[in-house]
């Protein structure tokens, strides 16, 4: 039976490992300039979470078929060494790994969230609310608008509460339901929650924030790949969680512009 | 003088008649089994809650015949609506993390061999202890009331962010009466928790026999002690924030909920709130709130391994201070639940280096049982099997902890089923596989029968695969970018993933189905199971000195004299390869 | 400490033995108690972050109550000294510390109403629990401990009752945990005082 | 066009409704809603995040908060008697029906009559949720999975109640629930009419939902027919 358990777990050792190391399920290619950080990251983690799992795995199948059953009156026997090796070697090896890994992943951390964006940075704000994210463009002035929440009413398309009828310069700000961005153009998201928490989550941009209601929080980033991708809401938010996406839309510059004018023009 | 002398409170006499024998029990070993029955009830609801779920995701629109019995509005002719999904997941996650885990490893069976262990005849203080279990029970109750109330349970997750669980009904259904009766539920819970953990550390620090030093306590002894220490401080910090939270909702406090959120169209009249507030209170009970799952299982799992290696662990003070030392490092990580959550993002990596810390001493409990294993004349039976699949469980779902304590990695997994997958693995499974191998274990001395061996083998066979089935592929799902919660995987990128949905759930019926086996050979055994002697296993320490099962007052009104460590085995004892603890003969 | 004087009910085949016992209980308990409100107070901080709070100005007669509760500690332990004295050779020592007793629950529930009052003088003010951060963290804060107050008062009720009752039979561990408690009621009130204080 | 069906089918049940209280070959006040000034651009909705919706409709919908039609015709105006003529003691027995069509609520304003049954159909391949926002009446909360049976509720109190789709932001409608059986909801030429009044003096109200409501006095004796129009004042903003 302990021969059974050794073979039945080396079984699930390898099965485990085998679709991680074939690729089989990986994060989509990466459009985010600092992305790559995160990525390899992963992957450093991956090895040595990876060594230590089959490592532990297989030397637990090895000594349960070696010690198990063994004919009555064995004598049994102490790993020479003792507790001080294996005390040594968990802070040898962890201890290293820890620190590796803490320290480069300092490193990626920091490209995130320790860099201010560029002044030329294009900045947008987005509002999550149950159940959908709206987009909002500061239009001609450049400015946005002061937001009221009184004035929210979403039957008319105000997503966001403009105070159209007072205030002038809100009615040139552009709302949109897809967020659509420049190529190769720093994008400094400026993130505002109506109502309960929500996250902002792009796998491609490599980028996960929560928008917490009362904070103004915000992030910055480069796509540097043209195309649509899904932007979904990963925290918790109520019955239509699930259905809580928008669409990020990466432009050519041009395409960009053509875009934003034809928004200006539905508002 | 004499006359200011009266019986100490613990000597009880012997309870008269089946309510005080057997309900409103003020024997630890009583109330340890009602512990333990209560965490069966709530794990076999919150398994079938978990069925619900897994079904809803791979058949959305197909009926569940019945499940409108049970909620007309939630699951209109029997299709669970995306509310409902949530109140199933929020009460599978309340039920099984308060009600099993904290429950059944460290209330249920600390209650019955604590006192056992430590050669004591009851706990410190028993009347405590009989209220902590009602006061738990009272707590289940209000909890489950919210499946029959018109609002419905909850949905805003075992952790209940604010504002969405602050807000009130406009924020969904299950938001108005549901939300507050878990709140109130949890706060009783945090009560109970509290009387329990009081107990027993007075227990283990006053009432330990003639020659029971502390480093003479077997290692599960001093997993509860720690497990208790913990608890204290974690529901102690729980507990103001249930109340604070149901402030917020029924009293029109500010606590959690910011000015100007629009919800359902109308105005909350809220100001000044911090929903980031209920989340620091939230985890600093929640991080050591696994913990107090796991480190009990380390205990159990640690005194069931050497009893069935038939020698010492390789040094269990390093054990000991290995599980201190975690329950140490448990105060510095809870932040590495907000990363992004728009927390400082220094404060970031100040919680990303302890949680990483942590991987140290898991690492040499880990080692210090493989490193033991060697050279181990190794008893395979149902309770040793399932102490192994527990440390590979362990490693298993503590390695992938390794990912989410680095905050670079978790901006790309954070909700994704990575984390599902790692928390199920390491305080779902890995603890659940603790407490089986533990009642496998310790039937015998509760119940006075010993259990079928070959069924909770096959138990333990179909497990086993089956947990490694279901829960393996969550990391897969969580590194393609899988997010949980959603009650419906819409997304266009979800689609591809859609074939592994359902091999998990296949896979989670029939293990599901396995636990019914368990369940059988459960009450089977307590009625015809064969008779169980003193000492089946060969085992040392104390509970094994004592009749299967041990008189009201364990011992006979005696103290027992303790005189060995309490892991003599290979050694040549008069019995065989093993001395008892309170054998006088020498080693 | 007193306890001591009556080593018969330990007994001496184990570690600390049930007396012991309620008395570690007790200060376990209070270690609890104190994290509680350590939690309500780091809730406090954050939640000023947001700064909306108005300063309140304390009615008077909270520090009328602060003393009652402080005499009611001085009192407790003369109480605990006297019945102390009594179970040894000079038994006048018991009705003494009966006397104490009776005075420090007086004290006690003093201090109660006192409270009450507190909150009247704020709700004249239009002050309530959802007024504003700083109200409600001064209603929370003060019914927080009132609660607390209450269990020692009802402890002091069941010694009094026990104390009275047939040849004073109880567990002087019992009185010494209930001593400890009160005079931490008396120390984690102060505490609370210099918080509301200072902060609200 | 199904919209239309659907309207029509409305327009089938008021008819029917009135039947049941009404004085054959009585009195009818009938009248056109129009308005003047420029009303607010109804902006056209993206619905991208619920393709199953999005490509029911091959220009992206409008937003229905003021529907005009040719020579300033008001849509979506509900005229009914407040005053002058006795509450329907017995509801009519047909449900109104309320539709969930391509994330559109069908028809946008459903008028129908305290204790009359209200009968909610989800027509899409996707879940709807259904949140009225009553004032005075029970307020609910419920969710529509595809495939499911269509809800069924009812009001007792008259009031005008907002109805609000919690998944779908976009999706806004109107419940009227009235006293009699004496009203009309303007369509494309912003004509109503009120048939079959027994002889009296009558306050009529029109109710917009953006531009809220206009009282007119009316006196009918015999079988003649009184026109009665309303005009309301539209803003751009």
């Amino acid at each position: 039976m302990g021969k059974f358990f050794a073979v039945v777990l080396t079984l699930i050792a390898l099965a485990s490992a085998y679709p991680i190391v074939t690729h089989m399920y990986v994060q989509p290619v990466d459009i985010s300039t600092h992305g790559h950080a995160i990525d390899e990251q992963l992957s450093d983690t991956m090895a040595e979470a990876g060594f230590a799992f089959l490592g532990a795995q297989l030397l637990l199948a090895f000594f349960v078929w070696r010690f198990s059953n063994r004919k009555n009156g064995s004598k049994v026997k102490h790993l020479p060494g003792g507790a001080k090796l294996m005390v040594a070697t968990a802070f040898i090896f962890v201890g290293t790994e820890v620190l590796a890994l803490g320290v480069l992943g300092q490193k990626a951390w920091a490209e995130v969230y320790f860099t201010a964006p560029k002044q030329d940075a294009l900045q947008i704000q987005s509002q999550a609310g149950q159940f959908a994210f709206y987009f909002r463009y500061p239009g001609a002035d450049g400015k946005f608008a002061p937001l009221h929440p009184d004035k929210i009413d979403e039957g008319n398309g105000n997503y966001f509460g403009l105070d159209l009828a007072n205030d002038v310069e809100a009615r040139d700000d552009i709302v949109t339901a897809e967020l659509a961005i420049p190529v190769n153009r720093e994008i400094h998201l400026l993130m505002h929650a109506k109502d309960v928490g929500h996250s902002f989550y792009v796998r491609e941009l490599r980028i996960q924030q929560d928008f917490v209601p009362g904070l103004d929080l915000s992030v910055h980033f480069t796509a540097t790949k043209t195309g649509k991708y899904e932007i979904v809401c990963t925290q918790l938010c109520g019955l239509g969680h699930y259905n809580m996406k928008a669409y990020l839309n990466v432009l050519s510059q041009d395409d960009f512009d053509k875009w934003l004018k034809e928004k200006a023009s539905e508002q | 003088m004499e006359e200011a002398v009266v019986q100490p409170a613990h000597v009880h006499a012997p309870p008269e008649g089946f309510i005080r024998k057997h309900i409103f029990s003020l024997d630890h070993k009583v109330i340890g089994k009602q512990y333990y029955g209560l965490a069966l009830v709530a794990v076999f609801m919150g398994m079938a809650l978990s069925w619900l779920m897994r079904f809803h995701l791979v058949w959305p629109t197909t009926k569940v015949p019945g499940l409108d019995l049970l909620s007309s509005t939630g699951a209109p002719g029997g299709v669970i609506t995306p509310e409902y999904y949530l109140s199933l997941l929020t009460m599978h996650g309340t039920l099984m993390v308060f009600f099993v885990l904290t429950n059944a490893p460290f209330a249920g069976f600390g209650n019955y061999f604590l006192p056992i262990q430590i050669g004591a005849e009851d706990m410190a203080f028993p009347r405590f202890n009989m209220m902590s279990f009602w006061v738990t029970f009272v707590a289940f109750l209000v909890l489950v009331l919210a499946f029959v109330i018109p609002d419905g349970p909850p949905i805003s997750g075992w952790t209940a962010y604010a504002p969405l669980s602050a807000v009130g009904k406009d924020a969904g259904p299950g938001l108005a009466w549901g939300q507050s009766l878990w709140a109130i539920s949890i706060a009783i819970f945090c009560v109970g928790q509290l009387l329990g953990s009081l107990n027993f550390i007075a227990t283990t620090l006053d009432l330990r026999t003639k020659g029971m030093t502390f480093m003479r306590m077997p290692i599960c002894t001093w997993a509860w002690f720690i497990t208790s220490a913990i608890g204290l401080l974690a529901f102690a910090v729980l507990l103001p924030a249930c109340l604070l939270l149901l402030l917020d909702r029924m009293a029109g406090t500010s606590f959690f909920i910011p000015s100007g959120l629009v919800i359902s169209d109308r105005l909350q009249n809220h100001a000044g709130g911090s929903p980031l507030l209920w989340q620091h209170l939230f985890w600093f009970f929640g991080h050591p709130e696994v913990y107090i799952a796991i480190l009990p299982a380390v205990g159990i799992v640690s005194h069931v391994l050497i009893t069935n290696m038939r020698k010492p662990l390789l040094s269990a003070k390093v054990i000991i201070y290995s599980m201190m030392s975690i329950g140490f490092l448990s105060w510095m990580v809870w932040g590495h639940h907000m990363f992004v959550s728009g927390m400082n993002p220094t404060s970031s990596l100040l919680f990303s280096f302890p949680t990483l810390t942590i991987t140290i001493p898991a690492t040499i409990i880990t080692l210090i049982w493989l490193g033991s294993l060697y050279g181990a004349n190794l008893q395979i039976n149902a309770a040793s099997l399932f102490a192994l699949g527990f440390v590979s469980m362990f490693v298993s779902g503590g390695v992938s902890g390794f990912f989410l304590a680095q905050p670079s990695i978790d901006i790309y997994l954070h909700a994704t089923y990575f984390v599902v997958g790692h928390f199920h693995m390491v305080m779902g499974v890995a603890a659940i596989f603790g407490i089986l191998s533990g009642t496998y274990f310790w039937f015998p001395k509760m119940s006075g029968r010993m259990m079928n061996e070959s069924l909770g083998k096959l138990h333990f066979w179909i497990t086993f695969v089956g947990t490694y089935c279901i829960f393996m592929p969550f990391h897969y799902l969580g590194m393609a970018g899988n997010v949980r919660r959603y009650s419906s995987f819409v997304n266009d990128f979800m689609a591809p993933l859609m074939p592994v949905h359902k091999f998990i759930s296949i896979a989670a019926f029939v293990t599901g189905g396995a636990q019914f086996i368990f369940l059988f050979n459960l009450i089977y055994s307590r009625f015809r199971g064969k008779q169980a002697p003193e000492n089946p296993w060969n085992a040392t320490s104390l509970e094994w000195s004592i009749p299967s099962p041990p008189p009201w007052d364990n011992f006979g009104g005696k103290h027992p004299v303790i005189y060995h460590d309490p892991y003599q085995y290979g050694v040549k004892g008069s019995k065989g390869d093993f001395v008892m603890q309170d054998s006088p003969e020498q080693v | 400490m007193a306890s001591g004087n009556y080593a018969q009910v330990v007994e001496p085949s184990r570690f600390g033995g049930p007396d012991r016992a309620s008395r570690s209980g007790i200060w376990v308990g209070i270690f609890a108690i104190t994290m509680s409100f350590a939690a309500f107070t780091s809730a406090l901080y954050v939640r000023q972050g947001s700064g909306d709070g108005t300063h309140i100005a304390l009615p008077s007669v909270i520090y009328a109550n602060t003393l009652a509760l402080l005499l009611s500690s001085f009192t407790m332990e003369m109480s605990r000294r006297g019945i102390a004295r009594g179970l040894g050779p000079e038994a006048f020592g018991l009705r003494k510390g009966m006397v104490w007793l009776v005075v420090t629950l007086v004290l006690g529930l003093a201090f109660v109403a006192g409270q009450y009052l507190a909150w009247r003088y704020l709700a004249a003010q239009g002050l309530y629990l959802a007024t504003n951060s700083n109200s409600s963290f001064f209603y929370v804060f003060t019914a927080m401990h009132g609660l607390h107050l209450l269990g020692g008062i009802a402890a002091l009720v069941y010694l009094i009752g026990r104390t009275a009752g047939s040849n004073y039979r109880f567990r002087q561990s019992l009185f010494d945990a209930t001593a400890i408690y009160w005079h931490f009621m008396d120390v984690l009130w102060l505490y609370l005082l210099f918080v509301i204080g200072t902060r609200l | 066009m199904r919209t239309k069906g659907v309207f029509l089918a409305g327009v089938a049940i008021l008819a029917a409704a009135t039947m049941t209280t009404a004085v054959p070959n009585g009195g009818t006040v009938s009248g056109k809603v129009t308005y003047e000034g420029t009303p607010a651009k109804q902006k056209p909705i993206d619905m991208s995040k619920e393709p199953s919706c999005a490509k029911q409709h091959a220009t992206p919908l409008t937003t229905e908060t003021v529907v005009t039609g040719p020579n300033n015709a008001l849509e979506n105006v509900v005229v009914y008697i407040s005053a002058g003529a006795p509450d329907d003691s017995t509801p009519p027995s047909q449900p109104a029906k309320f539709t969930q069509k391509g994330c559109q609520y069908l028809p946008h304003v459903l008028a129908f009559e305290v204790n009359q049954a209200l009968e909610i159909a989800n027509e899409d391949q996707t879940s709807h949720n259904i949140h009225p926002l009553p004032k005075t009446n029970r307020e609910w909360n419920k969710s529509q999975p595809p495939g499911t049976p269509p809800l069924s509720e009812k009001y007792d109190k008259p009031e005008f109640i907002p109805v609000k789709c919690n998944i779908h932001p976009w999706m806004h409608g109107n419940f009227a629930v009235l006293k009699n059986s004496h009203y009309a909801v303007t369509q494309g030429e912003g004509s109503f009419t009120l048939p079959n009044l027994p002889p009296g003096k009558y306050t009529i109200i029109a109710w917009h939902e953006s531009y809220g409501d206009q009282t007119q006095e009316v006196t009918i004796s015999g079988n003649e027919t009184k026109t009665v129009n309303f005009v309301f004042k539209a803003k751009p903003y």
